[in-house]
């Protein structure tokens, strides 16, 4: 390969990794503002695995919500599909259907409504805008429709399942307590890494890209644009639904709309974390950081104890702020 | 006459346990008395209860039930009152353009919830608040409780959280608390939650009981005794008191209101108090069905 | 006649430009003088268009200064180069597709308007019709969706956005034309049609800057030629003063022997790919067969039908009927996975829309429609194969790139190309389906395709190769196959073909 | 002269049209079938006037939004303005202060809030979605703040002001009650002229266009991007807070809450329009049939006295069949 003649530039370095880094960077500077405000309380193990813990649900939307950005589109419906998802499982659970029988079920349901979702996208060619938000009208509806609009909980919901929330793997102790690595962190980290390895590491994830990046060449180029289309939306089917049943394990409790604001700030994580690519294509690493970002905030804030109100002005304004300066530091560099 | 009457119930608050129950009863007693009911919900949009407000009135039904805050749907009280059809609220709050609002009176209950706690705590304490305003019926209790601590020189609101709802009210206030836990990390730094309904009680239990803390003997109080609450009441894990609204017999009293209204009768009472109930471990039992 | 003057009308300075770690241009400078055309020459990323995007305020110049008349003026965006008379078509076409003809062609200035603020159609239509009359593609309607156009006319309508005269303020009028590439995509005719009308704009006085990998035209429209390599400006000189050989060896330092290589293998008889009657909504009725090892040109008029024979071979559009056989076995089912697999490469007429990811890499651009065979287990990327094919076809390709991890995005136009093409090498193709391969790619480049392609058809590969150069056709093919009107209109040998009888066999005319 | 080898064809003409109006006809085909249904009382003056009434809001939003959609951007913080606005509004008219200043101010806001979107998404370069997200949450923080969380109404809103949503222009009398064009729709109408006109028939609205289709060719030839999405912002921004005046005025009362549901029905409304329009851009005119079908979705259904979770379920899956067909009809053409 012929090279151009390239400048020696000491700060080149340095400035290139600040300008991919430039929102990690925000995450950082948002910890350490916690830090000193609240130094005994924030950098604790224990709070911090609480906040993994507050995050894993949102974290598993996000990170499958990143399948199908990646190629440009987007799900809407996800939390409509996560409230459903959890619903069919309790109500399952509460005609005493085995636990597994009822996470089968979610999950083929969250496999279904993604492919439904990817038909009418692939397939009739309907903007992924309005065919998710008719689905997620849709799913929401059926959420509430079989549920008769209750909420289930208590003895419907079997310990076993409500537990599993609870439990995790033992760290060791501080003080006298035993610290659990929570197991939605663990089931979170799964997922992380099977989208990593998804996106990053295999030819699907490639065309995936591809296809993001130029629907048209990538056809031409032999990627089978509407079967990936097709099961990129089931992907992202299954997290929701996956999220829908870590929702009903950790509240013990399934209602219809539960997992509805989990659109909103998942399709956020994946924007937050596209800020911090190079072309501006979605990485499930850099959704992680978004996921982190949303999930620190709502602790640290509340922590400081600041008023509702004011809590939420801060969050878009920091959200605002961490963004701004990635893109003034990526501009200057 | 009574054979072909349509009633509609509008609310935009159908997902809600308590709504439910109201209008299960409403429906239960309007079928038996032959009556069509038409349930309408706008999923939490009040514009919309306006508009569909306006489409029952135009289509003439025979009479409207609203659970929803008369003053925001003035327009469509007017609607209904221009074709000459009898609005009444269940649960909504008084209005000159209803027939009768039957419901139960908010401000005692957060009194005695709030009583309750600053009892409890024999006037000494650190408290944490989960409170909406936004929605007038919760935001009456909020102030009521606000007053009756603000009263108790030594109790302290060490914060006053508006949790994020669309996810049903668990979710995110248990995830508030688990901050707020974080924060005041030492036994008995937090003596009690005081919520404005049960739903964030119940995230403030389970993070309590995540953190392991559920034997500093925080207090837990809600309000609407709603079928989980009583659970967790009855559980003894620190829930300790809420307050059952007869929801089954608002329904039921506002269906009786729109039957005498039919039959000719005038109702002279603009607002009907329907008794309520504190609920506590010493009376849980009787207040789960079977 | 040519005006007498030649005096700088605008000069462009000391123009530095780093793109991260490329240094794209190092102190160019370059001198328009009126009633001129001014051709630049140089290799695929020496800089040519760079230099034209400072010069258009497009691109932000880390040092550069601007003269026009010989006083200092800024350019600190497009408005401010249009203001000051200047006029661009850049190297890639950049149109507004669901816009209409009309509008694209206005899109550097105000609209004709009524009352002050309504758009005044009638006038807007009136407006470009006339400048589309004098370039004589009167037949584009300036009402027409430009998306609906051909390519080529695309490209012509885009071309006479830059004659439009200025709307607003007619004492300036525009100056100095500055054109990249712009004949890359037209046929010989539409060409000629451009020539006339620069020729016209010099003789008004007008400075014209004319970019192109086209020697043939150099020498025939420009006065004055310079030549960039490495961002820097290496030699100017007076068209009369130099040879093509001169100008190959200042933009390459080399010397070519001959541009095509002779084939120096015989053509198998076996038939490798046979086509019979073979409709598509564009294309009626072609039949042909090509042999293993045969070059196969498609040569014809814009809108003839050649981009999209290609297009249904390789199942891009939906064949309606016809009979398509691949080494000697009939393939029904036609798309351009199935195709890729079955041993088709395929090289799209518009490389940005068709052809490349841009947001992408060159290697993942390079092996996506071979992505399996790089591939452990047809699941897992394979990198190391992956950057190891990259590196020998952008060897093979003499492609300019900092790294195989470069964003596509990044490369020159001609580069861009390259990857294109290196890309329809990388899997083991038994047939090739090029169309318009070498557009916008150097002479010394170009050279170095042409040896790739005789190569492969050495290799026992049949190729079908579709261009509107036709000493290209008539350099490199066995046998051209004329298309006319979406119809096969003649099958003739290339040898002893001339370039005139191939025009009058476009035209419809039947030869002996 | 070059001409396409065009294959003659006699269904062309219908073809093209079904094409472009194939969403329309799905709207025809809704309302007739709610007249059929309901044949007294859906197709009658009365209620027209009131469908156009109920949907005049979600028209003054869905409008302007379409502005900006018009760039290929959008602004999520509609909703939160529509609220902050209204708010802003009658804490005026609680202080007593006229009218006039409460209306001047509410405007005033959606400007300001329209330019700082504006300026995120242009000048600093956020991604519209995270921009008007973090936007949506602070607009939405100032909401709550400055009306601490509490509804406005009764007395507070001067009668002068709601009687404007109750009054209209009479066409005549039904029966013996005056028919009345309501000005909330008069409202609507303007707006949707206005905005048809900055669209569709000034270069400021042509220079959108073509920023929507090509940033690239548009910012090579000289269109000032940055100071267009600017002002294109700033316009949704107003919009919004007309739009909060109108629910204001409407319901009598304000609440930090009452405008947010209006952002997802006005991107939607926009994207039904969108797949009437030949190369799938956004057109005000579309926007209006997108309105259209999602307000007379609504009246239809509850006149038809369905179970409101199965409505819930019939608009997510009508809205789908409509742009189904609309799709299949333009595929087979
Ligand atoms: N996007 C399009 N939409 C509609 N028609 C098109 C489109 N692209 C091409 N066509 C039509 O297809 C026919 C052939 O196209 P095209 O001009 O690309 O053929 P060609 O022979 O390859 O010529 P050239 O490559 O020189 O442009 C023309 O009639 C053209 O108008
Ligand atoms: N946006 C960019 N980022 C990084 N490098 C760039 C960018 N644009 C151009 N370059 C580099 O600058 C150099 C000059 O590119 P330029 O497009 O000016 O070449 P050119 O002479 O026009 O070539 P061609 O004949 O292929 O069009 C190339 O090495 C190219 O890779
Ligand atoms: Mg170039
Ligand atoms: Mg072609």
């Amino acid at each position: 390969m012929n090279t151009t003649p390239s400048i020696p530039h000491p700060a080149r370095q340095i400035g290139r990794i600040l300008r991919r880094f430039g929102t990690l960077i925000g995450f950082f500077a948002i910890v350490l503002f916690f830090w000193s405000q609240r130094p005994d309380t924030f950098m604790t193990v224990r709070n911090w695995l609480n906040i993994t813990q507050q995050i894993s649900i949102l974290g598993v939307v996000a990170f499958t919500m990143t399948v199908v950005m990646v190629m440009g589109d987007y799900d809407l419906s996800v939390g409509a599909m996560a409230s459903l998802g959890g619903i069919a499982a309790a109500l399952l659970f509460q005609q005493e259907m085995p636990v597994l029988t009822g996470i089968a079920v979610a999950l083929l349901i969250g496999v279904a409504g993604g492919l439904l979702n990817g038909v009418l996208v692939s397939l009739v060619g309907i903007t992924p805008f309005v065919a998710t938000l008719g689905m997620l009208t849709v799913f929401s509806g059926v959420a509430f429709f079989i549920s008769e609009g209750e909420t289930i909980f208590g003895r419907a919901i079997p310990e076993q399942f409500s537990d599993f929330a609870r439990g995790g793997i033992p760290l060791g102790t501080i003080g006298e307590q035993a610290v659990l690595l929570p197991n939605l962190t663990i089931v979170a980290l799964l997922v992380l890494l099977a989208v990593w390895v998804l996106l990053e590491q295999t030819t699907f994830g490639r065309r995936l890209y591809a296809i993001g990046g130029n629907k048209e060449a990538a056809r031409l180029g032999g990627v089978r644009l509407r079967l990936l289309r097709l099961i990129a939306f089931a992907v992202t089917g299954v997290g929701a639904a996956v999220a829908g049943l870590m929702l009903v394990s950790r509240l013990a409790s399934a209602n219809p709309t539960q997992g509805d604001g989990l659109m909103l700030d998942a399709i956020a994580a994946v924007f937050l974390g596209m800020t911090m690519s190079e072309e501006g294509e979605p990485h499930v690493l850099g959704t992680l950081v978004g996921v982190l970002i949303l999930g620190v905030l709502r602790n640290g804030l509340t922590q400081l104890a600041i008023d509702s109100y004011v809590q939420q002005i801060l969050t878009g304004a920091i959200i605002i702020l961490a963004v701004t300066l990635s893109r003034l530091i990526r501009r200057a560099s | 006459a009574q054979d072909d009457i349509t009633v509609a119930v509008v609310t935009p608050y159908l997902a809600q346990p308590g709504t439910q129950f109201m209008v299960e009863a409403f429906q239960a007693a309007g079928e038996a008395n032959g009556w069509t009911v038409n349930v309408i919900d706008t999923a939490g949009d009040v514009a919309a209860a306006v508009s569909r407000l306006e489409d029952v009135a135009a289509q003439g039904v025979d009479a409207i039930v609203i659970n929803v805050d008369p003053a925001q749907v003035s327009v469509g009280l007017e609607a209904a009152a221009a074709a000459g059809i009898p609005v009444f609220g269940m649960d909504a709050g008084a209005d000159a353009n209803l027939v009768t609002n039957v419901t139960s009176n908010g401000y005692a209950m957060a009194a005695e919830t709030a009583t309750y706690v600053t009892d409890r705590l024999n006037g000494v304490g650190r408290i944490v608040m989960f409170t909406f305003d936004p929605y007038p019926p919760v935001q009456k209790r909020g102030i009521i409780a606000d007053a009756i601590f603000a009263n108790s020189p030594d109790i302290e609101i060490i914060d006053r959280v508006t949790p994020d709802v669309t996810d049903g009210g668990i979710a995110d206030s248990r995830a508030r608390m688990e901050a707020i836990l974080a924060a005041n990390p030492e036994a008995g730094s937090i003596s009690a939650v005081w919520a404005a309904w049960d739903q964030p009680a119940l995230g403030a239990l389970q993070a309590i009981e995540a953190a392991g803390r559920e034997g500093e003997g925080i207090v837990i109080v809600g309000i609407d005794a709603n079928p989980q609450a009583l659970d967790a009441i009855a559980a003894g894990n620190g829930f300790e008191a809420s307050v059952a609204q007869d929801f089954t017999g608002i329904g039921g009293t506002v269906a009786d209101a729109v039957a005498r209204h039919l039959a000719g009768e005038i109702i002279g009472q603009g607002v009907i108090y329907v008794p309520t109930v504190l609920v506590t471990a010493a009376n849980v039992a009787e207040f789960i069905s079977e | 006649m040519m005006s007498s003057t030649n005096t700088p009308l605008f000069e462009v300075l000391g123009a530095t430009k780093e793109f991260g770690a490329t240094l794209a241009l190092e102190d160019a400078s370059l001198t328009l003088r009126a009633g001129e055309v001014h051709a630049l020459m140089g290799e695929n990323g020496a800089g040519k268009s760079t230099l034209i995007k400072v010069m258009a305020g497009v691109t932000h110049a880390d040092a550069v200064a601007y003269r026009m008349d010989g006083r200092p003026v800024h350019i600190g965006g497009a408005a401010d180069a249009f203001r000051l008379g200047l006029r661009f078509i850049h190297q890639e076409l950049n149109i507004v597709p669901q816009l209409s003809v009309a509008e694209n062609m206005h899109m550097g200035q105000r609209y004709p308007r009524r009352l002050g603020m309504f758009v005044h159609w009638g006038e807007l239509y009136r407006r470009s019709q006339q400048v589309l009359d004098t370039l004589g593609v009167g037949y584009i309607s300036p009402r027409a969706i430009i998306a609906r156009l051909s390519a080529g006319d695309q490209m012509l309508a885009k071309i006479a956005s830059a004659f439009m005269p200025d709307a607003g303020d007619a004492s300036r009028p525009a100056r100095v034309y500055v054109l990249d590439e712009p004949t890359a995509a037209l046929t010989g005719e539409e060409a000629e049609r451009l020539f006339g009308v620069i020729q016209a704009l010099t003789a008004q006085g007008c400075a014209v800057l004319y970019v192109s990998h086209r020697m043939d035209e150099i020498f025939r429209i420009a006065q004055r030629v310079t030549v960039m390599r490495d961002g820097r400006v290496v030699s100017e000189s007076l068209i009369a003063d130099t040879t093509p050989d001169v100008l190959i060896h200042d933009m390459t330092g080399r010397t070519l022997e001959t541009l095509y290589p002779p084939r120096q293998s015989a053509i198998s008889p076996e038939p490798l790919l046979s086509v019979e009657g073979l409709v598509t909504t564009k294309i009626r009725a072609v039949s042909f067969t090509l042999a293993r090892g045969e070059i196969m040109g498609v040569a014809g008029l814009s809108a003839s039908g050649r981009t999209e024979l290609l297009r249904a071979l390789m199942g891009a559009d939906r064949k309606l009927s016809g009979r398509v056989a691949l080494r000697g076995k009939v393939v029904n089912w036609i798309s351009p996975r199935r195709s890729w697999d079955r041993g088709l490469a395929y090289v799209p007429e518009e490389r940005r829309s068709q052809g490349l990811v841009l947001s992408r890499s060159i290697e993942d651009n390079a092996v996506l429609p071979h992505l399996d065979a790089f591939s452990r287990g047809r699941v897992f990327v394979n990198r190391r194969r992956e950057r190891r094919e990259t590196e020998s076809l952008a060897l093979a390709t003499r492609l300019k790139a900092r790294h195989p991890s470069q964003v596509v995005r990044e490369l020159s136009g001609g580069n861009q190309q390259k990857v294109v093409f290196a890309r329809a090498l990388a899997g083991r193709p038994d047939v090739l389906l090029l169309d318009e391969p070498t557009r916008g790619i150097d002479v010394s480049a170009k050279h170095d395709i042409y040896q790739l392609i005789r190569q492969k058809s050495a290799d026992g590969c049949g190729v079908l190769l579709v261009s509107s150069d036709l000493p290209e056709l008539i350099g490199l093919c066995d046998r051209i196959l004329v298309m006319r009107a979406g119809r096969a209109h003649a099958v003739v040998s290339a040898a002893n073909l001339t370039q005139a009888d191939l025009l009058r066999l476009c035209y419809g005319e039947k030869i002996s």
